[in-house]
């Protein structure tokens, strides 16, 4: 439970409502309420079953005990009041108003011991209303004066160590990505048109390969993409890894003179990553 | 794994620390890799220790509802809510009696709990506590209408620092006629003023408070 | 003003790990109020206490330019980092074929992806394939735009345990996936990467798709 004592005002009594500022510790001994105060009074109840525990309450009554003419009699001046205030006034209110002028007049009435005790204390659904409003009335409060977050306590945190998160790498299957190749392939035509066949795939790889080995800036003389250890298959593929790069405008190739050497160059500025 | 116990207590607090939210005893069983990871009563041990090591300290390890968080301990609230310029938010009786009733009756419809308030619950204050996340729509109740079922959060719990439901105060007995002629001469003046005081510490709040007869009335109530 | 030293410590300890960020000693300061409030050296003083409190724990109180602050120590960050490890997740299907068509068409435009699979290609899916450096740009096309061109690395070919790009299943044989499938033993039980494996331990059973000589020469390759 918090103890804010520190924070509790040194007053001999609470004020009960603030009217321009200036606080009113007394309820006036009548129903008189200063008029700007009563839409502040109105405000403060959260309904006529509040306003009927505040009048039960504040007279030191038993909820079970209530009197209900005196009770009812208070009530409907206040709802008088209010009305002649013209505030906007809940239905609620006034339905109350009436629940208890109906109770009022069948306390009045004579009735037999027998239909007393069949329908039993006229007063009994009220108080029965009254006692568990005022139960969660209470909890509410109490729910209020919990230590909570942000007010009464606060989560302790630390700056966290420097670290790198370890990226927990997504698991692809070749099976999966070939299951997608697929899709596209179903979906798309174009395939069909320009089909890689097995040779080319090799083309392909050499034409990243020869990519990235020359550069926009620089001249790669053209015998220095070729190993003669890759055999002769190795140095087809990779001429034609160049002649396909160069239909596609991706190198070219410069000689300065006859028969001098020749070089290579992106066509434009190749970025390694 | 044999483990040094003062590691396993580092390596939980560092942990709470750094999350700045609850954890739950799951989730600090996986912080370690399987054939490193202590066992269930090894960390339970860790925390007891440092649950132990806060006595004296200015934060506490609490289990709330998500898991076990640091916290401020409540008596340094004066001064490190000055750290921020903002005033918590403070809640209308509207509010919390809402709140109240839905923490203690769910699974309840909005016209079961506008039934015990005695008026309509604005639409506005559902939507607030829907937004905080303090309450859930948990079902329909099988009525015409399908009326929403609100129920309470973890998120509520951990917010007023309870570990489940039944760590709410409890709630006044309803008495009977008969019981209450039987109390009526029983204790009047020793109430408990922690309510009187939460009361004058938001004045601002609750406007009109009840005046002093009404208020001392009021103290003798729940006996817990 | 007399104060508890042990009070003026816990004040400053939750505040420091209230704030979630450093605090200077003028903000600690400006947490009492006029006359309760401690000199700089009563503050430095309990600061330098909870450092020393720090020793044998699992956070430490560090001054920093811009003030002081609890941080969990370094040794911690294997465990704690773990707090924000990613769930694994699956790469989604427009990843997938994106991956493949630069596979198998490399170099390629973003452009040209986008034409082969009929819509376009997110930012986020190229930047995610980048990151994980199964791709890379190996140069621009000299047209309007100068759009990068697109190709696998090496890691591309050894987390998927191919010697080289031949080793990728013939395009023709994808069109009829029910033959990759009895190739490549899809529906033995056995995990991913055995079957991953399996791949390139048979190689005839993929058909591969050069001849010898040249699928050797590959070998050598790429020197990037």
């Amino acid at each position: 439970m918090p103890t804010a004592s520190e924070t509790v005002p040194q007053q001999g009594e609470m004020p009960f409502a603030k009217v321009r500022g200036e606080e009113i510790t007394q309820l006036p001994l009548d129903l008189y309420i200063p008029p700007d105060a009563l839409e502040v009074f109105l405000d403060a109840f959260e309904g006529p079953l509040d306003l009927l525990l505040y009048l039960i309450r504040r007279q030191n009554l038993e909820i079970l005990d209530i009197p209900i003419a005196e009770i009812t009699r208070q009530y409907i001046e206040y709802i008088e009041l209010m009305r002649d205030m013209r505030l906007e006034l809940a239905a609620e209110y006034l339905v109350m108003a009436a629940m208890l002028a109906e109770i009022k007049s069948r306390m009045l009435l004579p009735r037999s011991a027998e239909s007393e005790e069949e329908e039993g204390d006229p007063r009994a659904e009220l108080i029965r209303r009254l006692q568990e409003y005022e139960r969660y009335k209470q909890a509410a409060e109490e729910i209020d004066t919990l230590p909570r977050l942000g007010r009464d306590t606060f989560e302790a945190r630390a700056k966290a160590p420097d670290m790198k998160v370890a990226r927990t790498e997504l698991h692809v299957d070749l099976k999966d990505l070939l299951l997608a190749l697929k899709d596209v392939l179903v979906r798309s035509d174009r395939f069909t048109s320009h089909q890689i066949q097995r040779e080319a795939l090799s083309v392909r790889e050499r034409m990243s390969n020869v990519l990235g080995a020359v550069n926009a800036d620089s001249f790669t003389e053209f015998t220095t993409l070729f190993e003669a250890k890759e055999g002769r298959m190795g140095v087809v593929v990779t001429f034609l890894a160049v002649l396909e790069l160069i239909k596609e405008s991706l190198i070219e190739l410069i000689q300065s003179e006859p028969f001098g050497p020749i070089y290579v160059k992106a066509r434009h500025d190749v970025q390694r990553s | 794994m044999s483990r040094d116990p003062d590691q396993l207590k580092n390596i939980v607090e560092g942990a709470l620390l750094a999350a700045g939210q609850p954890l739950t005893l799951d989730q600090l069983l996986g912080l370690f890799l399987d054939e490193e990871r202590p066992s269930r009563t090894e960390i339970r041990a860790a925390l007891d220790a440092l649950i132990a090591d806060c006595e004296s300290r200015g934060v506490e390890l609490v289990e709330v509802s998500s898991g076990f968080r640091y916290q401020v301990k409540t008596a340094m609230a004066p001064w490190v809510s000055r750290l921020w310029e903002e005033k918590p938010a403070k809640y209308s009786r509207a509010v919390l009696e809402t709140l109240a009733l839905i923490a203690y009756r769910q699974p309840v419809t909005r016209g079961e709990i506008e039934e015990v308030r005695g008026v309509s619950v604005s639409s506005h204050i559902m939507k607030s506590l829907l937004e905080r996340e303090w309450v859930r729509v948990i079902g329909h109740r099988d009525v015409p209408g399908k009326p929403a079922l609100y129920g309470t959060t973890r998120l509520f719990l951990d917010y007023f620092n309870l570990k489940n439901l039944s760590d709410l105060p409890d709630l006044a007995d309803i008495r009977s006629i008969e019981t209450i002629e039987r109390e009526l001469d029983f204790d009047e003046a020793d109430g408990d003023d922690s309510r009187a005081k939460a009361l004058a510490e938001e004045p601002e709040q609750i406007q009109v408070a009840m005046p002093k007869e009404a208020t001392e009335t009021a103290v003798q109530e729940p006996q817990h």
